[in-house]
């Protein structure tokens, strides 16, 4: 008997007189009477229901409800990451890697009853190109589509690019029925849907819940005691996610508090599933203002910053070392980067090497407003800088009022712009590019590095990466020792991945690739 | 005649407020540190989303020409799409303000019961045992934080005794298998419409957590004016003169004495709502309560300016409306204020 | 002691000494807290979520720090924010109301119904508004909850001014040819600043009880500074199983307010003023 | 026959500057059918007298008699009984002795419920026929309005019907034409001695002036601090007065003066109420002062129905 039961238990004692004994229990389980719902505490809406521009955490339901050509499944142990089939069954590349041909898999219906065919791949992806929202610029390489038969599409690109990972991307790669093609963004978010997934919308409340069906025409197979039902729960709050799933109202939930996770483990009823994410936290270095503007300030900080103690304290010791941008589980890790290790004695040198001993230098940083590990990884890092004489402001801020800052003025901007990063599709180029490439007017490079050799680097490896992975691969890596020797910045950890969910759910598998999604069609209980 | 100016004035100053409050709206609205385009566009939107953003959404007009078009929409009711997840507002409103209000009032109510009649006791049993605890109730009801209380109550009610639900509006066993239809967004009307009363109970159990937060202080409040004017009015020669005249204790008491007190208790009404509306943006997250509060207080997070806007407006509005109706209210039971 | 006591009433003065006794928290700090690195926000990892024990009264937080201190430096956060809060908008509402009063005609018109703008808000809602506008930060909250408030000042300061315009000397210094501006700082503002003031004291009780409730919504202090508000917010999340974190700093919150409230209704008694709705 | 007898009542109310004596001992001989003036300045006791006779002394007073009867029983322990049903009271000021947000026929009707179990509409007829029987035009348009719609006449009209609709055949008249002006003063007063006649009522008339006293009352008794100082047949005490006080009363009162000038033209004050009196209580204002007048309380002297307490045999000239 804990702490809490103790009170409990008091509390009911001293009750009882006035309480009736039947107690009624709010927390009646859903998941516990054998019901074939499966109800998920999701800690954040679903901004944007339509397929061509979603671009957030909607993808938890439409990846459920509608299928890409390819899937990404990642690398574990020493197994390498390969693409499945979905709704394309093969497909293949010409040797300059301009032409991907896609074969189709046959007798797959939309929910609207309408087949699956090579008009249908064509007229999704067109209308996504079209509408141009969302993360529609991974099909910026795609000059041409055709369907030479019913069964069989084919692209023309622009410059050799790894079509069948941009295919296996959890946005804006997902294929709808001819019916859906002039259909605009508000009738998806009325709870409309066009795939053909194993599940579709039946009912839509905004920023409350969202309930799908199972469909009985799906072409793949379902496990046995599969979920008829699934309730996205939205529960922005993570304490009430928390009492959600220990009460069994839940099934599955994520985004709870490090620090109460030990808790959930013991708790028998409950499982805690820990796998490495692709969501990498960093600090990027403004390059263009002193003092960050010198390589050897920018090393003496990535000294200075507690990488264990941001772990331990900030995740619970769930989280990895980053080791450069790129995180474990997708090609392009470079698992013996030389990144740097927490050395006060090696950072108050270089300082004092660079003249700043005991400058009383004051940097600002800035992050998004309520992120916890981001504050966590704040004030240690504060604690190890003020022993330098270095006075770090924390300065949490919406994330659009912080974007806009830093894509203002560099010598007006933050010193150290906290953020994640997590790839649109599966590539090193997606975070190389969008985090270090040079650029006139930055979107995402906020610490405005730039470096030729670096750009030319990456964006050859890009062009290989359709034809000749290994050797792409081996450039990143290379590019990435760049950005690592440049200390252009702060690599501070590999968030992991924590779900929770109710240990009589079988089937889950956890897939960095798609965020926080959970394919439904492989749970059963 | 005096009625009719005074009607007349006050509509008229309510509906100068209005106006006031939308531009100081659109003011603060100047002073977001924030790209609205930017949010626009998306999660990670590329330059030339973020440009064609702002020519959706016209925001390279002169300021006064953009506070007009801003005023108007508002005045007709359309206000626009939320910049982040490009809903209909209105849409999203016809939701969450039957939420709030649903709460708003249910605590209000909450507040007179516990309030008024300990007012009205405390003031006939002057210095007993039931006036100190009563005093003692609303000293400490005043002073106690809101988000705190509301920890303390689900604690209490939800994790130790288990006889109220923690949060949302209702049990997942009807919002997920069996939802009540949408008729006029008042779970306890609409469960009634549908003619099932085990809904309306639970709409009820969902309602009592959230609605005790938000009632503890105005039921303090409420207490202290009732108690003080009852105890003003109990003096009063009319008083005297009923009991002189055979009347019982009881129908003096609630008959002649609590009509008088209406004044204070319109009073304790328009603070309590206010109170319940303000209080919302905190008790809602807490609850989980879908409402305009949570709306409001995520759109503020991600700087989502028109629904800020709007659901300011919104609220505002109710508040201002319901001033003025107990203004007018406080008239009709008592024709002698319009002529002061 | 005993004219205090005899003014205020056991009550009144046992809740005078618990605000000098957060006030005296407040000003020493620094060697009252027996972690004082801590209670400025120094982390330390190692003991984080400690329960309540001999080295750590009231445990410690996520990142280890002791929470008896970190509640010491909170009173710093409140305390400030309560005075200032009713500073700034005694600074506001005083000159307007004593302007809107003394020269009457548009002028108060124009000035009455801007307050009536800004009090058709329910507070909390534009103070939450103002605050997420301006951004996070301790003076910005300030600053947001002055905004809301003046309009009560101003609206108070006006009928203070309506009643002496009215008084025999100041009409007599007026027909001696005395200067407007004369007579309104010598002969009107000390009479008009008394009752405010007695006002202003019993209201920063409220005023530190909606600064805490912006600072639960994140629109507070920065980190590190410790503040109860925020501090409850953080404990929320490890509520119930490790209350400390949550209950030390709300229960404080709760008897500083409690502490203004009953030495409010004390002072109240014998001045005479209104009572301030807070959030 | 006698309806009201009271012999040494006194009233003794706590307050934090000790106990205050609001009525000493004051003796009381009401007949039926009559109406009795009972006189004095303020802060005599007279309104605190009424209020004994009504049991509605503030909380905590103390009420002692040596006898205190009404038609026989005893009114300290029945007054509550009495009150509504057989002792109703008329009180000073119609305004605000009327509930100001209840209409007139709410106000009637709370009453006439109280005593009588007759349906609504019955209740209803009665309420418009009492106040009919006031004298009041339009009654039945009245009972829709409220009292502040009302003249102050018609609002003492009402009181009075109120304290008709009780029932009670003795009522208590606590200065009820001080609030009204001159005129309508007048016609309450024959109001109510047309009551009296047609109804066979007995009234207690409170006032301070003896205008009033001169109009309608039958006999008479003067208060002074709190105590009887003389009662007689009310004609009898307006033009011969036998008590110093009452002499000083009334010698006080030009014959030009306006009515209902107020009864304070007499040198020195009342002995504060908080103090016990030794010897007569109008000594230190009295023009025929002697030694023994200090310290002796002055005795009974009767002569027919008339009596007072002085030590003069035969009053002061």
């Amino acid at each position: 008997m804990n702490r809490r039961d103790v009170l409990k238990s008091a509390a009911l004692s001293a009750l009882a007189a006035s309480v009736p004994l039947a107690v009624p229990r709010w927390s009646m389980a859903l998941a516990q009477d054998g019901s074939r719902i499966f109800t998920l505490a999701h800690p954040a809406g679903f901004p944007d229901l339509d397929p061509a521009t979603s671009f957030s955490n909607d993808g938890a339901v439409l990846a459920n409800v509608y299928e890409g050509l390819t899937r990404y499944i990642p690398g574990k142990d020493d197994a390498p990451a390969t693409l499945a089939p979905v709704l394309a069954t093969g497909w293949e590349t010409s040797a300059d890697g301009l032409t991907w041909t896609f074969k189709l898999r046959e007798g797959v219906k939309f929910h609207d009853g309408a087949d699956l065919t090579a008009e249908a791949v064509k007229g999704s992806i067109e209308r996504t190109i079209r509408i141009a929202g969302g993360a529609a610029f991974i099909w910026s390489p795609v000059t041409a589509i055709t369907a030479p038969d019913p069964l069989t599409v084919v692209f023309t690109l622009s410059s050799p690019q790894p079509l069948d990972v941009i295919a296996a991307s959890g946005f804006a790669a997902w294929i709808m029925s001819p019916a859906a093609f002039d259909k605009d963004n508000a009738w998806f978010n009325a709870g409309n849907d066009a795939g053909s997934g194993p599940f579709k919308i039946e009912r839509y409340e905004p920023g409350q819940r969202a309930i799908l069906k199972r469909v009985a025409e799906y072409w793949g197979g379902t496990p046995d005691g599969a979920f008829d039902t699934a309730a996205f729960e939205i529960v922005e709050d993570a304490v009430l996610d928390q009492n959600m799933i220990e009460g069994g109202q839940a099934d599955w939930t994520y985004g709870l508090a490090y620090e109460n996770l030990d808790a959930l483990k013991a708790n028998p009823d409950l499982s805690v599933v820990v796998n490495p994410s692709f969501e990498t936290l960093f600090g990027m270095y403004n390059t263009k203002k002193a003092p960050l503007d010198r390589p050897k300030v920018r090393q003496a900080l990535s000294l200075a910053f507690p990488y264990d103690d941001v772990i331990s304290a900030g995740t619970s010791g769930l989280g990895s070392r980053a080791k450069g941008v790129i995180p474990s589980g997708l090609w392009g890790h470079d698992p013996d980067a030389p990144v740097p290790n927490t050395d006060l004695e090696a950072a108050k040198a270089l300082l004092a090497e660079e003249g700043l001993a005991d400058s009383n230098l004051e940097l600002v940083m800035t992050y998004a407003t309520s992120d916890t590990l981001e504050a966590t990884a704040g004030e240690l890092w504060k604690a190890n800088l003020a022993q330098l004489g270095i006075t770090l402001t924390l300065q949490p801020m919406a994330w659009e009022a912080q974007w806009e800052l830093a894509k203002s003025d560099p010598a007006a901007a933050q010193d150290i712009f906290v953020m994640y990063w997590w790839p649109t599709y599966v590539t090193p180029y997606d975070y190389l590019f969008n985090l270090f490439h040079s650029e006139e007017a930055p979107a995402y490079n906020l610490g405005y590095y730039s470096n030729p050799d670096y750009d030319k680097l990456i964006d050859d490896a890009a062009a290989l990466s359709g034809t000749d992975r290994p050797k792409a691969e081996g450039m990143f890596i290379a590019a990435q020792r760049m950005v690592i020797a440049d200390n252009a910045a702060v690599f501070m950890l590999d968030k992991p991945n924590i779900h929770i969910m109710r240990s009589d759910v079988k089937g889950y598998q956890d897939n960095p690739a798609y965020g926080h999604v959970v394919f439904l069609n492989e749970l059963s209980r | 005649m005096e009625l009719v100016r005074y009607t007349l004035r006050r509509v008229l100053l309510s509906a100068f407020v209005v106006v006031g409050v939308t531009f100081l709206v659109f003011v603060v609205a100047q002073v977001v540190p924030s790209d609205p385009a930017a949010l626009y566009a998306g999660p990670r939107p590329t330059a030339e989303q973020i440009a064609k953003a702002r020519v959706t959404l016209d925001l390279d007009a002169p300021l006064p020409q953009r506070f007009v078009r801003f005023a108007t929409a508002m005045g007709t009711g359309d206000f626009g799409v939320s910049y982040k997840s490009r809903r209909l507002i209105s849409q999203d409103l016809a939701v969450y303000l039957p939420a709030t209000l649903e709460l708003a009032i249910f605590s209000t109510l909450l507040a007179l019961l516990l309030g008024i009649p300990t007012g009205v006791i405390a003031a006939a049993r002057r210095g007993s045992w039931l006036d100190r605890m009563g005093s003692l109730g609303s000293v400490l009801s005043v002073a106690m934080p809101t988000f705190f209380f509301a920890m303390l109550l689900q604690l209490v009610f939800s994790q130790w005794l288990g006889i109220l639900p923690l949060s949302g509006r209702l049990s997942q066993q009807i919002s997920i298998s069996d939802p009540l239809p949408f008729v006029t967004g008042f779970n306890l009307i609409d469960a009634v419409i549908a003619g099932r009363p085990a809904v309306v109970l639970d709409a009820l159990a969902h309602l009592i957590l959230p609605a005790l937060t938000l009632a503890a202080y105005p039921a303090g409040i409420a207490m202290r004016l009732t108690r003080a004017a009852m105890i003003e009015i109990l003096a009063r020669r009319h008083i005297i003169a009923a009991r002189a005249l055979g009347l019982s204790a009881p129908r003096i008491l609630f008959g002649h004495a609590l009509p008088n007190a209406v004044g204070p208790a319109l009073t304790v009404i328009g603070l309590s709502f206010a109170y319940a509306l303000t209080g919302a943006v905190l008790v809602e997250i807490i609850f989980a309560w879908p409402g305009l509060g949570r709306y409001v207080s995520e759109a503020i997070l991600s700087k989502d300016f028109p629904v800020i806007a709007a659901a300011t407006l919104v609220v505002t509005l109710c508040y201002v409306l319901m001033n003025l109706v107990i203004d007018l209210t406080q008239i009709i039971v008592d024709p002698r204020v319009a002529l002061t | 002691m005993s004219a205090l006591v005899r003014r205020l009433g056991y009550g009144g003065t046992l809740c005078l000494a618990v605000i000098v006794s957060f006030a005296l928290l407040a000003l020493f700090a620094p060697w009252l807290a027996p972690y004082p690195d801590q209670g400025m926000g120094t982390p330390n990892v190692i003991a984080k979520l400690k329960p309540p024990s001999a080295d750590f009264w009231l445990g410690t937080d996520h990142l280890g720090r002791d929470v008896l201190s970190r509640v010491i430096f909170g009173a710093r956060v409140s305390m400030s924010a309560g005075l200032l809060i009713v500073a700034f908008s005694l600074l506001i509402g005083l000159p307007i109301g004593l302007l809107a009063g003394y020269f009457g005609g548009w002028a108060d018109e124009a000035l009455m119904r801007v307050t009536d703008v800004f009090l058709a808000f329910p507070a909390l809602l534009l103070a939450v508004l103002l605050a997420a506008a301006l951004g996070p930060g301790l003076l910005n909250s300030i600053v947001a909850v002055a905004v809301t408030w003046w309009p009560w000042y101003a609206r108070m300061a006006r009928a203070e001014v309506l009643v002496l315009r009215g008084q025999p000397y100041v009409e007599a210094a007026s027909v001696m040819g005395v200067s407007q501006g004369r007579i309104l700082i010598r002969h009107i503002l000390p009479g008009a600043a008394r009752p405010l003031l007695v006002q202003a004291a019993l209201d920063v009780g409220p005023a530190l009880l909606t600064a805490s409730s912006l600072s639960f919504l994140g629109l507070g202090v920065l980190p590190p500074t410790a503040d109860w508000g925020k501090m409850v917010d953080e404990g929320r999340k490890f509520f119930p199983d490790r209350w400390w974190v949550s209950a030390a700093p709300g229960i404080t919150i709760f008897l500083l307010a409690l502490a203004f409230s009953v030495l409010g209704d004390a002072l109240r008694d014998r001045e005479g003023g209104k009572r301030r709705d807070a959030a | 026959m006698t309806l009201l007898e009271v012999q040494g009542l006194s009233v003794t109310i706590p307050s934090p500057a000790g106990p205050v004596q609001a009525v000493r001992s004051v003796d009381l001989c009401i007949a039926k059918g009559e109406i009795h003036g009972l006189i004095g300045e303020s802060g005599c006791g007279k309104t605190m007298t009424g209020m004994a006779l009504l049991g509605l002394t503030p909380a905590g007073a103390q009420v002692a008699a040596q006898v205190f009867a009404f038609d026989g029983m005893n009114l300290s322990t029945s007054a509550i009984n009495l009150r509504g049903r057989r002792i109703a009271l008329i009180s000073q000021d119609p305004a605000a002795a009327l509930n100001p947000v209840l209409t007139i026929g709410r106000q009637m009707d709370d009453v006439l419920r109280t005593h009588s179990p007759h349906p609504k509409m019955d209740r209803r007829a009665g309420a418009v026929a009492l106040l009919a029987a006031t004298g009041l035009p339009d009654a039945d348009k009245l009972m829709t309005c409220y009292p502040h719609q009302l003249s102050g006449g018609m609002q003492q009209r009402v009181v009075i019907a109120q304290a008709l609709a009780t029932g009670a055949d003795f009522l208590i008249a606590d200065e009820p034409t001080t609030a009204l002006d001159v005129t309508v003063g007048a016609q309450v007063l024959a109001l109510l001695r047309q009551l009296v006649a047609d109804r066979g009522l007995t009234v207690l008339m409170i006032t301070h002036d003896m205008d009033v006293v001169a109009a309608v009352c039958d006999r008479a008794t003067v208060l002074y601090a709190g105590l009887s100082v003389e009662t007689g047949l009310a004609s009898a005490i307006l033009t011969r007065p036998r008590h110093p006080y009452a002499k000083a009363l009334l010698a006080a009162l030009p014959d030009a003066a306006p009515h209902g000038q107020r009864l304070a033209a007499i040198d020195g004050q009342i002995p504060p109420s908080t103090k016990p009196i030794s010897g007569c209580a109008f000594a230190p204002r009295c023009p025929a002062v002697m030694t023994l007048c200090h310290t002796v309380p002055p005795p009974a002297r009767v002569q027919g129905d008339h009596l007072w307490a002085c030590h003069v045999a035969e009053g002061a000239p």
